[in-house]
C-alpha cells in the first residue's frame, strides 16, 4: 500500500471531504494564504476558492464560536486552531457553546463541527505545547479524538467531519512527518469510539495516547525481546471511549500502564484507572502506571522539556516495574 | 411603516407587556416553576426590530423578556412551558425560558453566556453567505454585554467578511446593579460602531418607527451584501433585573422618570393621534391577550413535566 | 460557640483579610453597589471604599487576567465570577495566565490571586450550575479549594487571600444559606491542602466534595442506623490534596465510594480511582464506586436536573451496594 | 528630544539589529537552540517608545524581536541565555527568549497567547491606581493581535477606571501570512480609540522622534491620571515571521519597497544630517555592539544548562 505522512494524510480528509460535500469549509489563521502554519491545508484555497478555504483573524472566540454557529444553520465547519493550547482561549466556546448549545436547546439543532488542535511538545513551552485531551474528555457533549498513524489520521478525520456532532481533532506535531500506509479509497473511515490494538499481547496491557503510540510500540518490542508480551491499545478516540477493550485486555494480562503527554493528575490514566477498579477490580493483580507530564507546565528548554515529558524509556520503566 | 404594522406591533407589545405581568404574578406565587429577566419598558425596541426581518431570516434575542418570541410569532403556550420546564416548550425542560428555541422561524436559541452570542451570530452570517443566500442575522445584545471581547472579535470577523449581521444594542441603562456609565466607556454603544468600519446609529429604543426604519435600512443593507451594522436602542429597564430583585440600587425617581417614557402608552397615545388606534380596537387586543395568555397557562399546567430518564437524551445527535 | 451562615462566613474573612492588608482587593459584576447578586459582599464598598471594592464590566477576561496583572505587581485581588461557570469564558487567563505566568517566567514573580466561583446547580441550567473543579485539577499551577461548611469557607478563604499563589475558590451556591459554628479569631486559618475527616469510620470510605458533605453525612447516619460505620472524608482542597487521609482511611475499610457534583467522567473521583489503584489496590476490597453526573450537561427543569445530580439517596446507594 | 537622547536611542537600534542578526546567523546554524521571531525594520518604534518611561514604569512587549529588551537596558547576555535556555538567562529555561522578564526594570513577562497582555496590563495599572503610584504601564502589540476579544475587555475596562496604561500597536502590515487588511476591519488600528473614548494616535512608526513624542505625551498623561491612551506606529516586518519563514506569501518588491523606510538608516542619515552622528561615533557603536554581542556569545555558549529535575521548580510559589 502506498505511504504518506501523517500531514499529507490530514490534507487527504480535507480534500476529499470538500469534494463530497459543498457544506464543508475550513478556517483559520494562515489557513489559506500560507497552506496553515503547518502547511497542512497547502493548496486548499487554490482547489476550493476563497469563501470555503479562508484565513481569519487573531480571534480564537470568533473562530470557534463561529463555527458553532455556521454548524447551527447548515455548515460543516473544520475550524483550524493555530496550537491545541488556544482552546482555552476560546473555552466558553468550546465547553458551553459547541458541547452544549444542543443539549440546553432540547435537542433542536445538530452541531457539526471539528476543530483541528495542533498538538505537543516540541520546544515551544507552556502554551504551544499541551496536549489538552483530558481537559475536554470531562466536558459533555465534545467529541474527541488523538489518532497516532497517518491511517487513522485519515479516517478519524474524515468520520469526524461526517460527524453531526462538535469534534476536537488533535494533531499531534510531532506525528506530522511520520509515514505509514494509508488506504486509498473515498469512503475508507474510521469509526469514532473504536479503539485499535497496535500490538497484542498477553502479559501487560499498555496504553498509550497520540504521539505515545509509536514510544509504545518501541517500548514493547524491547520488552518482547526480554520475553514479555505487552498488549498495546490505542484508544483513537476519548468520546466516546472504547471502554470495552481496555477492560477486555486487562482482564486477560492484569496489568495495565497508560502513557499520555497529559498532565498526571485527572490525565486520561485516571479515568482508565478509576474505570477499572470500578469494572474489574478483581483481575488487576498489579497497580496502575501512570507516564504522563508530573503535573508542571511544559517547560521550554530541551532538557527540562525531556525531564517531564513521557518517553519510550519511561514507558519501557513502568513495564518493566509490573513485570518484575 | 404602514398602518397595518403599526397595529401589529402595537398588539405584539401589548401582549408581551401583559404576558410578562402574568409571569411576574405566576413566578412570585411559585406558580411558574422557573426564572425570568423581564423585559417590561423594552418591547417598542424588541417588537419593532423583529418586524423588519423575513420569516427565514436567524434571530438571536437577549436573555431579556418575552417579546422577542411574541414579536417572532413562537407560540405563547410554548414559552409557558418553556418557563415551567414542561414538555408542549420548545425545549422539552433542557433549557428553561432562557434557551427558547424554533428553527421553523430561524430562532437560533441563547447562550447563557452573554456575549456567547456574538460568534454565533457571526458563523451563521458566514453560513448565509458560503450558500450564498441573502438571508440576515439579527442579533440583540445588552449594553453591559457589549463589554465583552466576543463583540469585538465577531463585529471585526464580521466587518472583514461582510457578513450579513445586524447588531442591536438595548441600552437599557443598567446591567443587574451597574449603570451603563460604571462599566462602559462610551455614551453610546454604536459609537463602537468606528472599530469596525461599520455604520452605527443610535436611535430613541422606546420610538418603534425609528428603531424600525434603523432596523430595516440595516437588514437591507446586509441583505444586499454590504455587510454587518452597529445598532443601538435607547430604552429602559423598568422593572428589576428579575423577578423579586429588590432594586436597592436605583433611586426610585431615576425609574418614576422613566415610567413616564413607557413606550407601550407612548405608542398608544400615537397610533390614537394618528386614529390608528381605535378604543375598540384597543379593548379587542386586550381581550385578545388575555385570552391567548389564558390559554396558554391552561395548556402549561396541563402539560406534563419531562420524563426524568430524558435528562440523558440531546447530549448528541 | 456562634453559629453564622456560609456567605456570612465569608464576608467576615474577606473584611478580616481587607482590615488586616491593605493590597487587598475586590471586584466583579455587582458586587459593590449591590454587594454581589448572592449579596455575599454587602456593605464591603462602604467599609473600604470604591478604589479596593468595586462593580467591573461584565469582562471576564479582563476580570481574570486583571487580577492576575495585579498579583504580578503586588496586589492580592480577590475577584468575583458571578457564577463558576465563567471560568471557561476566561478560559486562557485561569489555565495559561494564572496558572503558569509563574512558571514560564522561571519564578520571577508570584501570583496572589484569589477567584471566587459560586458553584452548584439550583434549577438555573448548564451554564449557570456546573462544579467545575476537575477541569482545573488538570491545570498545573491553580490551587484549588472547595469548602463544605462555614468554618472551612471563612478559614480556607483567609487562607487562600493569604497564599501567594492563584486559587479558585468554589463557593456553592446552595451552601450560602447553611449555619455553622464558626470560630473567632482574625488568625484561624484552615491549611490549603489538609482533608477533614468529617466522620469517623471503620467499613467504607465516603469521599464527599463541597455539598455533597452534609448529603454523604446524612447517608452516612442512614448507614450507621444499620450497623455500617462509614468514614466520610471531606477533601476541603482539590490542590494540593490530601492524598494520605484518603489512602490511610482506605487502607482500613477496603472500599470507597466517591460523591460530588462533577461530570463523571474524569471527575475528582476518577483521581482517587487511580490514586488508590497505584498506591493501596491490595487494600481495595470492593470496586469504586463514583456518585456524579452521568457525564450530560446541567439540565432546567427541576425534575430533569434532580435525575441527573447526585444526592442523599444515590450517595446512600453506592455504599449499600459495597456494604452489601 | 535633545541629542544624547537621539543618539542613545539610535545607540540602541543598531546594536539590536546587529543582535538580531547574529542570532539569525546562530539559529540557522543550529546554534541558538531556540525560536525566535525578529524584529528587524521595527526597532525604531521599539526603542523610542521605551525611551519614555521611567525606570520604575511596567513593560508588556510584544512577541518580536530583542529590541525592547535592548531598550530596556536588560543585558544583553541574559537574552541568549534565555533564547538558548542556559542558565545565566532571566527565566532558567522555563520560558525561552519568549518569555524574558526582569522585575528589576518592571518587566513583567510575555503572553504565549496573542493578546494575554492586555489584561495584565490592565490589572499592572489597576495595582498603581490603588497603591496610589505615578507609575505607568506600556503594553505593545501587533496588528494581528489588536482583534483579540481581550483588547476590547482592556481598553475598556482602563477607560473606565481610567487606568494608566499606554496601548501601542505595531503595525507592520502583516500578521505571520496575512495582511492587515484582511484580518482587521479599520485601516488603522488607533481609530478603535473611539469605542473606549480614549485618545488616539498614529505615527510613523519608523521615525523615532514621532514615536517617542507620542509615547511621551500618552505616558505623561496616564501618570497625571487621565487614563488610557491607544497608539499606533506604522511600520513593517522586514523579515520572515520567524527566522526560516519561507515568506512565499507576499512579494519580494513589497518586501524591497519597505527596505528603503529601514528605519536604521533612515535614522542614521537624520543625525548625520543634524551633525549629531559623526563617523567615528557610528564606528565606536558598531564596534561596541560587535563586541558587547561577542562577549554575550561567549558567555552564553559558556553557561550550563539547567539542572533537568528544576523542571519541577517554580509551579507554586
Ligand atoms: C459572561 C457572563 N457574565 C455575566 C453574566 C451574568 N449576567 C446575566 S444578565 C447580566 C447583566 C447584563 O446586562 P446588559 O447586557 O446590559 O443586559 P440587561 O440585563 O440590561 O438587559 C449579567 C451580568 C452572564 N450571564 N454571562
Ligand atoms: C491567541 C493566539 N493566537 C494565535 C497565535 C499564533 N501567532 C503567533 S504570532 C502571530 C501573528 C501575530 O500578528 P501581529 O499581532 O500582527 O504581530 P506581528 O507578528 O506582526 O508582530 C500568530 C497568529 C498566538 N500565539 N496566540
Ligand atoms: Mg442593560
Ligand atoms: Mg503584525
Amino acid at each position: 500500500m502506498r505511504k504518506i505522512t501523517y500531514a499529507e494524510a490530514i490534507r487527504e480528509a480535507l480534500i476529499e471531504e470538500m469534494r463530497r460535500d459543498p457544506s464543508v469549509i475550513l478556517y483559520g489563521e494562515d489557513v489559506a494564504n500560507f497552506g496553515g502554519i503547518f502547511r497542512v491545508s497547502a493548496g486548499l484555497k487554490d482547489m476550493f476558492g476563497d469563501e470555503r478555504v479562508f484565513d481569519s483573524p487573531i480571534s480564537e472566540n470568533a473562530l470557534v464560536g463561529g463555527g458553532v454557529g455556521a454548524a447551527l444553520t447548515g455548515l460543516r465547519p473544520v475550524v483550524e486552531l493555530q496550537f491545541a493550547d488556544f482552546l482555552f482561549t476560546a473555552g466558553d466556546e468550546v465547553v458551553l457553546k459547541a458541547g452544549m448549545w444542543r443539549y440546553g436547546h432540547g435537542g433542536a439543532y445538530a452541531i457539526p463541527l471539528v476543530v483541528r488542535c495542533p498538538s505537543g511538545a516540541t520546544g515551544v513551552g507552556p502554551e504551544h505545547g499541551q496536549c489538552p485531551e483530558a481537559f475536554f474528555m470531562h466536558a459533555p457533549g465534545l467529541k474527541i479524538v488523538s489518532p497516532s498513524n497517518p491511517a487513522d489520521a485519515k479516517g478519524l478525520l474524515k468520520s469526524a467531519i461526517r460527524d453531526n456532532n462538535p469534534v476536537l481533532y488533535f494533531e499531534h506535531k510531532l506525528l506530522y512527518a511520520t509515514r505509514g500506509e494509508v488506504p486509498e479509497g473515498e469512503d475508507v473511515l474510521v469509526p469514532l469510539g473504536k479503539a485499535a490494538i497496535a500490538r497484542e499481547g498477553d502479559d501487560l496491557t499498555l496504553v498509550a495516547i497520540s504521539a505515545m503510540v509509536p514510544k509504545a510500540l518501541k517500548a514493547a518490542k524491547r520488552l518482547a525481546a526480554e520475553g514479555h508480551s505487552v498488549e498495546v491499545i490505542d484508544p483513537r478516540s476519548l468520546v466516546p471511549f472504547d471502554r470495552e477493550t481496555i477492560i477486555e485486555s486487562v482482564k486477560k494480562t492484569g496489568k495495565i500502564v497508560v502513557a499520555e503527554e497529559s498532565y498526571k493528575t485527572l490525565g486520561v490514566g485516571a479515568e482508565i484507572g478509576a474505570m477499572l477498579m470500578e469494572q474489574a477490580l478483581e483481575y488487576l493483580d498489579r497497580p496502575l502506571r501512570r507516564v504522563a507530564i508530573p503535573d508542571v507546565p511544559i517547560p521550554t528548554a530541551a532538557v527540562l522539556e525531556a525531564f517531564v515529558l513521557p518517553n519510550e524509556e519511561k514507558i519501557y520503566q513502568a513495564c518493566r516495574e509490573l513485570l518484575a | 411603516m404602514d398602518k397595518k404594522l403599526k397595529l401589529e406591533i402595537y398588539r405584539k407589545m401589548l401582549l408581551s407587556r401583559r404576558l410578562e405581568e402574568r409571569i411576574a404574578e405566576l413566578i412570585k406565587a411559585g406558580q411558574a416553576g422557573g426564572f425570568m429577566h423581564p423585559g417590561v419598558g423594552q418591547e417598542a425596541l424588541q417588537v419593532a426590530a423583529i418586524a423588519a426581518l423575513r420569516p427565514d431570516d436567524y434571530l438571536l434575542y437577549a436573555h431579556r423578556g418575552v417579546a422577542y418570541w411574541v414579536a417572532r410569532g413562537i407560540p405563547i403556550e410554548k414559552i409557558l412551558c418553556d418557563l415551567a420546564g414542561k414538555e408542549g416548550g420548545t425545549n422539552h425542560g433542557k433549557g428553561g425560558v432562557m434557551r427558547v428555541v424554533y428553527p421553523q422561524l430561524g430562532v437560533l436559541g441563547e447562550s447563557g453566556t452573554l456575549g456567547g452570542c456574538f460568534p454565533i451570530a457571526a458563523g451563521a452570517g458566514l453560513s448565509i453567505r458560503v450558500k450564498g443566500e441573502d438571508k440576515v442575522v439579527l442579533c440583540f445584545f445588552g449594553d453591559g454585554t457589549s463589554n465583552r471581547g466576543t463583540f469585538h472579535e465577531a463585529l471585526n470577523l464580521c466587518a472583514v467578511r461582510k457578513l450579513p449581521v445586524v447588531f442591536l444594542c438595548e441600552n437599557n441603562g443598567w446591567a443587574v446593579s451597574t449603570p451603563t456609565e460604571k462599566s462602559t466607556a462610551v455614551k453610546d454603544i454604536a459609537m463602537r460602531a468606528a472599530g469596525y468600519n461599520v455604520p452605527g446609529k443610535t436611535v430613541d429604543g422606546n420610538d418603534p418607527e425609528a428603531v424600525y426604519d434603523a432596523v430595516k435600512e440595516a437588514v437591507d443593507r446586509a441583505r444586499q451584501g454590504n455587510g454587518p451594522s452597529l445598532l443601538e436602542g435607547k430604552t429602559y429597564r423598568l422593572w428589576g433585573h428579575w423577578v423579586g430583585d429588590p432594586e436597592d440600587y436605583r433611586s426610585r425617581e431615576e425609574v418614576e422618570k422613566h415610567w413616564r417614557s413607557d413606550p407601550l402608552p407612548r405608542f398608544e397615545e400615537k397610533l390614537a393621534g394618528e386614529k390608528i388606534l381605535t378604543e375598540k380596537i384597543k379593548a379587542e387586543f386586550e381581550a385578545e391577550a388575555m385570552a391567548t395568555i389564558d390559554r396558554a397557562v391552561e395548556f402549561s399546567r396541563s402539560q406534563p413535566h419531562p420524563k426524568p430518564e430524558s435528562a440523558l437524551d440531546d447530549v448528541f445527535a
